[in-house]
């Protein structure tokens, strides 16, 4: 472990899956590490690619990208949109420079608050690991 | 607590922050009313449980006070913060403080908004009149509201009229049926257009405009009164008969069987001696009504509706050689279309029926000898991707059981044999049903597939497998029924563009949800129902029709459509007109339209989104290359808003 | 459970999986109605990896691979392609049920000439196999059978007693070696005996 | 045409059914089509090959399609099905499975690319098309009602030998048909005969020619027509076994397509080969009623 660091994750939730997983989580008293924000979407359709470096240019050490499991999708086929772009963004992002082990992707429905406090503890305990995320600020050329 | 309120207080915009117990509560409420009304608020935050909770309760409370309800937001510092972490300590805290920042800096961007409004017309149309349509046209007719009934073939009915009885009651088909399809011809609001199709289809809930073309009848459907003479005098009698799967012959000026609705005929002008040589018209002669019109045309109405049902039903696989959808192939070996005596189960439907072309008695197509060995084979077509067709048709196993069944009730010294790979009969009573048609009625079940059929003086050589048994089995039969699998009818897939809906990769229509919205398509509005949407038999197909009619009930239920105004917008002015969000748009809710300027000069083209049919799942705004679409409630600004407000 | 060998690599490529018993490849066999396993069992054996029972089968010496059960079935299971390598199994592991021994014989008989001259030589492979054939069930029926035949083929002039010759036999002979040495390593390749059974 | 083909006789052309051979050089020989026996090449194996070692199979194969590619063939006769089957099935291979080419080139010492297509007799008479044949023939077969058999292996499998439908195949017929003759429908034409467990299990074998012959018989046929040496070899020279066993069964004719090909455009039986069958296959022989002879 490293020190004090105590990461920043900003977690883009869909409205209708991992949004409630993390509702469900809390009814649950499903404990895990206070690290993650939670920005609540309607869809990872809506997820660009603008918000998850805005994310990282506000300082997160780590994006959390989380939605319903492919086919479920409430608006039927948001989540593919996204699956596709994300593919796209991966090859952008890796050119940019940014680390790509800071940006996770998850399907994890209303059901799954186990899922959701497992992967928190999990992510939080990797980014901590990992150390504060300065590349993305390196690569801005914002002074840190 | 009171050390998160006074922290509140200090966040810029904050004009005052009060803590309260149960802020969800009567007096809870009533505290956020009066801060609104005392301290002229255009914001609230409520920093408490999850949005999913109360939303609702807060926005009603807010509009109460005088303040538009989509300038609240939640701060959902219960589910996602207090529960899940260490109590008291300061990262828990810090993290209280952030979710209540980051909804103060949302609220900051939210603007006032008000539920769209959508008129809608009360009546509905309905695609295709089977038992599904029908079902489904008088369930929405008996709420009162006007339905319209579109049938391409002459009369309604759809399959069911042709069924012999019916499992797993064997009853008769066209004696539950006629009263429905009589019923439909008669209720005042009901407008039938049989021998009619769906032309083009636009607008969107509530308000769909549907053009119909009304096939040429030669015969004028308001003077005729059904007497049928022509009928009875036309000479030119040696026509296949579509309803008898060309079992029967029909007439050149026909109706399709004689409990038709509506109880007029049509003439076929591809069999009529008029049309052919110019000779006859012994109709017209005939015709004390004068109904009859060799002139007649297509005729193009258009109805404005405001929901719509398609039921456009099923056609059975063409064992044969020709088929009409690339992949999927014709079963050579079972010689289909070259051997008389080897037939498909709804032309048994017919041979069973009394009404049929044999009067209910059995007798094989080839010499009009009543069959001794009849052989069954299931899954013909069905689950079979070699042919093209991987899934189960679901309705055969159980119509082959009552085949079987029917046969033996008609000839006692006959012998039934199946071939068949499982036996599906999943349903109340199903089972039991093909265990009587094993038991008591004697056929014999053979668990395999048959390779081939061939003719041999007379009789059918099948050869099979007996998997159980283990080795090769051959009958030699006087007829063989396949049980071909369902496919959707013809023009389905054509249909589902017009109207903007999905279907799968063998043409059946998708529905929204497989469990939790059967009859809903993903287009607002449109809803399916019967063996359109997937294989079934008469009690699902009636059953869906139902949902269907009830689900049209709901929507016009309401006087006017309001729908939550959280929905995306696009800054037409600066739109590249690229047609991406266009493309991604899951509701088709985004359209091509031209800017132009007062002269009526076009300036430029732009995408649109229409109000009515947006979702807001933001789709559209994450693919836009030049970020000209938005989404109200979450809006570019708002999320940056919220992320900004972490640092 | 069987370790995955190059024999399950290559009934998977055949799509072995896809066979759900439907018998239809059995009700088409020629020989189906002589087979002790017919097709299907075989393809049940293969599938749940009872690799014995099949190797010990007489169908798959009796397969005259026509391809027909191929051609129907309706999973698009390469049966008839199953059969084989069923077959090439068995004779690398040198199983052949008794019954079927003339069978084996004569495909023994067969590559041999082609081994030897690139091509078949009819009169060595109808010699070979009949000797072969007395030697191992002492029938003399067989011995005697289609001698009858010979001198009428030779009158015909449908006959040639010496066979044609490929020109390049040392070719040939690599090419036999080097399939036979893949099998062998393949023949390695498979678990030992006792695991063969489902 | 003045076509030129490469032409893989097979060692049954070469061995027992030499007469087939004959019979198609004389006959294309009537059409301008010249046949060029590839230099070199070796036996498909035969259902031998592919019963014990798969790999050997494809292997020899490979190696005759690779001898046409070298000799710049771009289609490769095959009349015998078998060869033809198994050359189609390499090329298949060759084709769909790169590692498999390669390892397949390295075996056969040449390189491999699967270019020359392998077509069966039937598909040259295709090719000539019927309005050409009519135009050749001299005496039209019209005493003849044949049965097409088709067997195993022409048609299938489908996706492999590209060819006709597997189950209710019709090329032949029209060949047939061209030449003034008539076809009779019937049920065998694609059920296997035993193809070359003539030898091994000869007893099966003769039940499975008898089904054949007999249902021809029943259709009305007074000959059988077939493109395959093991079809003829079952059907003709183990005729009088059959007959044997199932004495009832009328001496039947088995005439290679090229046979009456060649008689239609005016070749003699001799120079067909005609005259070596082994159930008499003169053509004026099937006017007589089958009774008599
Ligand atoms: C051999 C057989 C036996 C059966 N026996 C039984 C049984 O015993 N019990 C049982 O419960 N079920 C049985 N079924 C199943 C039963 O037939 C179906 O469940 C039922 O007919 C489905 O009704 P539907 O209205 O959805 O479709 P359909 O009956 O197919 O009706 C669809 C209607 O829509 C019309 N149409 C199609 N396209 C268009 C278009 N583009 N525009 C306008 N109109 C259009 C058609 O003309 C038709 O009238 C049997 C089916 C078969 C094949
Ligand atoms: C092991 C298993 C797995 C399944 N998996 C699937 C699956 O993967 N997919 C799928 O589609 N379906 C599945 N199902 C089927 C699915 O569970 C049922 O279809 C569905 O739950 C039926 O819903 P229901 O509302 O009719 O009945 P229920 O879920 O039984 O609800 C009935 C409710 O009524 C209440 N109740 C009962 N009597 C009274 C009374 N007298 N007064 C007041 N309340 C009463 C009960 O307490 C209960 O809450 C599965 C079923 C089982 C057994
Ligand atoms: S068209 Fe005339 S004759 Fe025919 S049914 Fe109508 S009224 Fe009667
Ligand atoms: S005119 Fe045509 S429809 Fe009328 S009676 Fe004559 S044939 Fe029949
Ligand atoms: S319902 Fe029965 S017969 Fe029909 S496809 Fe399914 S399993 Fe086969
Ligand atoms: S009872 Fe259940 S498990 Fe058995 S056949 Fe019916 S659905 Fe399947
Ligand atoms: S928000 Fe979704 S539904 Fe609305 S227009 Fe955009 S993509 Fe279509
Ligand atoms: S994606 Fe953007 S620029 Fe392209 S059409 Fe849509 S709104 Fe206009
Ligand atoms: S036909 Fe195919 S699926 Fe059916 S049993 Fe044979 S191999 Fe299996
Ligand atoms: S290839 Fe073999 S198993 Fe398949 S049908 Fe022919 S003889 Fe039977």
């Amino acid at each position: 472990m490293s020190g004090d660091f105590e990461p920043k994750i900003v977690a883009y939730l869909c409205n209708w899956c991992t949004y409630l997983a993390a509702d469900l989580a809390g009814t649950n008293r499903l404990e895990y590490p206070a690290n993650v924000r939670i920005v609540r979407l309607p869809c990872t359709g809506r997820i660009d690619f603008n918000l998850i470096i805005k994310a990282f240019e506000m300082g997160a050490d780590a994006v959390l990208v989380s939605g319903c499991h492919p086919g479920d999708c409430h608006y039927t086929a948001g989540n593919y949109h996204a699956r596709r772009r994300w593919i796209l963004f991966r090859e952008l992002l890796d050119v940019m420079g940014i680390d790509l082990n800071r940006i996770h992707f998850a399907w994890i429905s209303a059901a799954e608050s186990k899922k959701f406090q497992q992967l928190m503890s999990d992510m939080t305990s990797r980014i901590r690991e990992m150390g504060p995320y300065t590349g993305y600020r390196e690569i801005a050329g914002i002074e840190p | 607590m009171e050390d998160l309120t006074a922290r509140t207080a200090e966040i810029p915009g904050v004009k005052c922050a009060v803590h309260y117990k149960y802020m969800c509560s009567d007096p809870g409420q009533s505290l956020v009313r009066e801060k609104i009304v005392e301290e002229k608020l255009d914001g609230l935050v409520v920093a408490a449980c999850s949005p999913h909770m109360h939303m609702k309760t807060f926005r009603a409370a807010a509009k109460a006070a005088g303040l538009n309800p989509y300038l609240v937001e939640i701060a959902n510092i219960r589910e996602h913060c207090s529960w899940v972490h260490e109590p008291k300590t300061e990262m828990t805290t810090v993290k209280a403080m952030d979710i209540i920042r980051m909804s103060v800096n949302k609220v900051i961007q939210d603007h006032s908004l008000e539920p769209i409004k959508v008129s809608l017309v009360k009546r509905a149309l309905v695609i295709g009149g089977g038992v599904a349509g029908i079902q489904a046209a008088l369930d929405i007719a008996d709420a009162g509201h006007e339905v319209i009934l579109v049938e391409r073939e002459p009369s309604v009915g759809g399959k069911m009229a042709g069924l012999s009885e019916t499992f797993p009651t064997l009853d008769c088909s066209q004696c539950i049926l006629t009263p429905r399809m009589v019923e439909v011809g008669q209720h005042p609001g009901i407008r039938l257009y049989t021998y009619s199709e769906v032309e083009a289809v636009s607008g969107f809930l509530g308000n769909f405009s549907v053009t119909i073309r009304k096939k040429a009848r030669y015969v004028d459907v308001d003077k005729c009164n059904g007497c049928l003479d022509c009928w009875a005098k036309c000479p030119s009698k040696q026509n296949q008969s579509e309803f008898d799967y060309g079992l029967g012959q029909r007439k050149a000026i026909y109706v399709p069987f004689p409990q038709a609705v509506p109880a007029r005929p049509v003439i076929d002008p591809k069999t009529c001696i008029k049309f052919q040589r110019n000779k006859c018209g012994v109709c017209l002669k005939i015709c004390k009504a004068n109904a009859i019109n060799y002139e007649d045309e297509d005729k193009i109405v258009t109805e404005e509706v405001g929901a719509i049902v398609v039921a456009t039903g099923f056609k059975l696989y063409n064992i044969g050689k020709k088929q009409d959808t690339p992949g999927i192939i014709g079963y050579g070996e079972y010689g289909y279309g070259e051997y008389k005596d080897v037939i498909d189960g709804l032309q048994f439907e017919r041979l069973a029926s009394a009404s049929g072309p044999t009067s209910g008695e059995i007798r094989r197509p080839s010499d009009g000898a009543e069959p001794k060995n009849v052989v069954f084979i299931a899954c013909v077509g069905s689950r079979d991707p070699a042919k093209g067709i991987p899934y189960c048709s679901k309705i055969c196993c159980m119509y082959t059981a009552k085949h079987t069944m029917l046969y033996k009730h008609k000839v006692h010294d006959g012998q039934a044999h199946v071939f068949y790979m499982d036996i599906r009969a999943g349903g109340k009573s199903y089972d039991e049903f093909v265990r009587r048609a094993i038991e008591k009625d004697g056929a014999r079940y053979y668990r395999g597939r048959v390779s081939k059929i061939s003719e041999e003086n007379g009789k059918l050589m099948v050869s099979g497998s007996d998997t159980i048994g283990g080795e090769p089995v051959e009958i030699e039969a006087d007829m063989v029924v396949l049980a071909s699998a369902m496919r959707p009818s013809d023009g389905a897939k054509e249909l589902a563009q017009k109207l903007k809906i999905g279907y799968d990769e063998h043409g059946f229509l998708s529905e929204s949800h497989p469990k939790l919205r059967p009859v809903e398509t993903t287009t607002a509005g449109i809803f399916v129902c019967g063996a359109c949407q997937g294989p079934k038999d008469i009690p699902e197909s009636v059953a869906q029709a139902s949902a269907a009619a009830a689900k049209v009930q709901v929507l016009f239920s309401k006087s006017e459509l309001t729908r939550e105004p959280e929905v995306a917008r696009i800054d037409e002015i600066n739109c590249a007109a690229c047609s991406a969000c266009l493309r991604a748009c899951p509701y088709s809710a985004i359209e091509r339209a031209e800017i132009r300027d007062r002269g009526g000069n076009l300036v430029k083209y732009t995408s649109r989104v229409n109000p009515s049919l947006c979702m807001g799942c933001g789709t559209c705004v994450s693919v836009c290359p030049s970020k000209c679409a938005d989404l109200e409630g979450f809006s570019e600004q708002q999320i940056y808003g919220m992320v900004n407000s972490l640092i | 459970m069987r370790k995955a060998g190059s024999f399950d690599k290559a009934v998977s490529a055949l799509r072995i999986e896809r066979c759900y018993q439907c018998g239809k490849c059995s009700a088409g066999c020629p020989m189906g109605s002589v087979m002790d396993a017919p097709p299907h069992r075989i393809m049940q054996w293969v599938g749940r990896g009872a690799i014995d029972r099949a190797v010990n089968a007489e169908s798959i010496w009796l397969c005259v691979s026509c391809q027909t059960c191929t051609a129907r079935c309706p999973q698009t299971v390469d049966t008839a392609g199953i059969m084989d390598e069923v077959r090439a199994l068995a004779w690398r592991e040198g199983v052949c049920s008794p019954a079927m021994v003339r069978t084996k014989l004569f495909l023994e008989a067969f590559l041999d000439s082609v081994r030897r001259h690139g091509r078949l030589n009819e009169t060595e492979l109808i010699a070979k196999y009949k000797i072969r054939g007395f030697l191992s069930d002492y029938k003399m029926a067989l011995l005697l059978k289609d001698s009858m035949l010979a001198p009428r083929l030779i009158k015909r002039g449908k006959f040639r007693l010496f066979g044609g010759k490929s020109g390049d036999r040392d070719v040939i002979k690599r090419i036999f070696d080097k399939c036979e040495k893949v099998a062998a390593a393949e023949a390695n390749d498979k678990t030992p005996k006792e695991a063969h059974h489902g | 045409m003045n076509l030129l083909l490469g032409y893989y006789p097979g060692c049954a052309l070469h061995g027992s059914s030499s007469d087939y051979e004959s019979s198609i050089q004389a006959c294309l020989q009537a059409f301008k089509i010249r046949l060029v026996e590839l230099n070199g090449w070796v036996c498909c194996g035969a259902s031998a090959a592919h019963s014990v070692n798969p790999l050997l199979s494809k292997s020899l194969s490979a190696r005759n399609l690779a001898i046409a590619e070298r000799e710049g063939y771009t289609e490769l006769l095959a009349p015998c099905p078998l060869c033809s089957m198994e050359l189609c099935k390499a090329r298949h291979t060759i084709l769909e499975d790169e590692e498999h080419r390669k390892q397949l080139s390295d075996i056969v010492e040449l390189p491999l690319q699967g270019k020359t297509r392998v077509i069966n007799v039937l598909q040259v008479f295709e090719s000539i098309g019927q309005a050409e044949l009519r135009e050749h023939v001299k005496q039209p077969l019209t005493e003849v009602r044949a049965a097409c058999y088709y067997g195993c292996l022409l048609t299938r499998p489908p996706k492999v030998v590209e060819f006709d439908d597997c189950e209710h195949p019709n090329s032949m017929e029209g060949i047939l048909e061209a030449l003034g003759a008539s076809t009779v429908k019937w049920n065998f034409a694609t059920e296997c005969c035993g193809a070359g467990m003539t030898l091994a299990r000869e007893e099966t074998v003769i039940e499975l020619s008898h089904r054949i012959l007999a249902n021809a018989v029943a259709h009305g046929a007074n000959c059988i027509v077939v493109a395959c040496p093991m079809c003829h070899v079952n059907l003709d020279m183990k005729q009088e076994e059959t007959r044997k066993a199932h004495p009832e069964l009328p001496q039947l004719p088995v005439y290679y397509l090229s046979d009456l090909v060649g008689l239609a455009v005016g070749l003699k039986e001799s120079q067909l080969g005609v005259d070596k069958h082994f159930v008499p296959a003169e053509l004026d022989l099937l006017s007589e009623p089958a009774e008599t002879r």
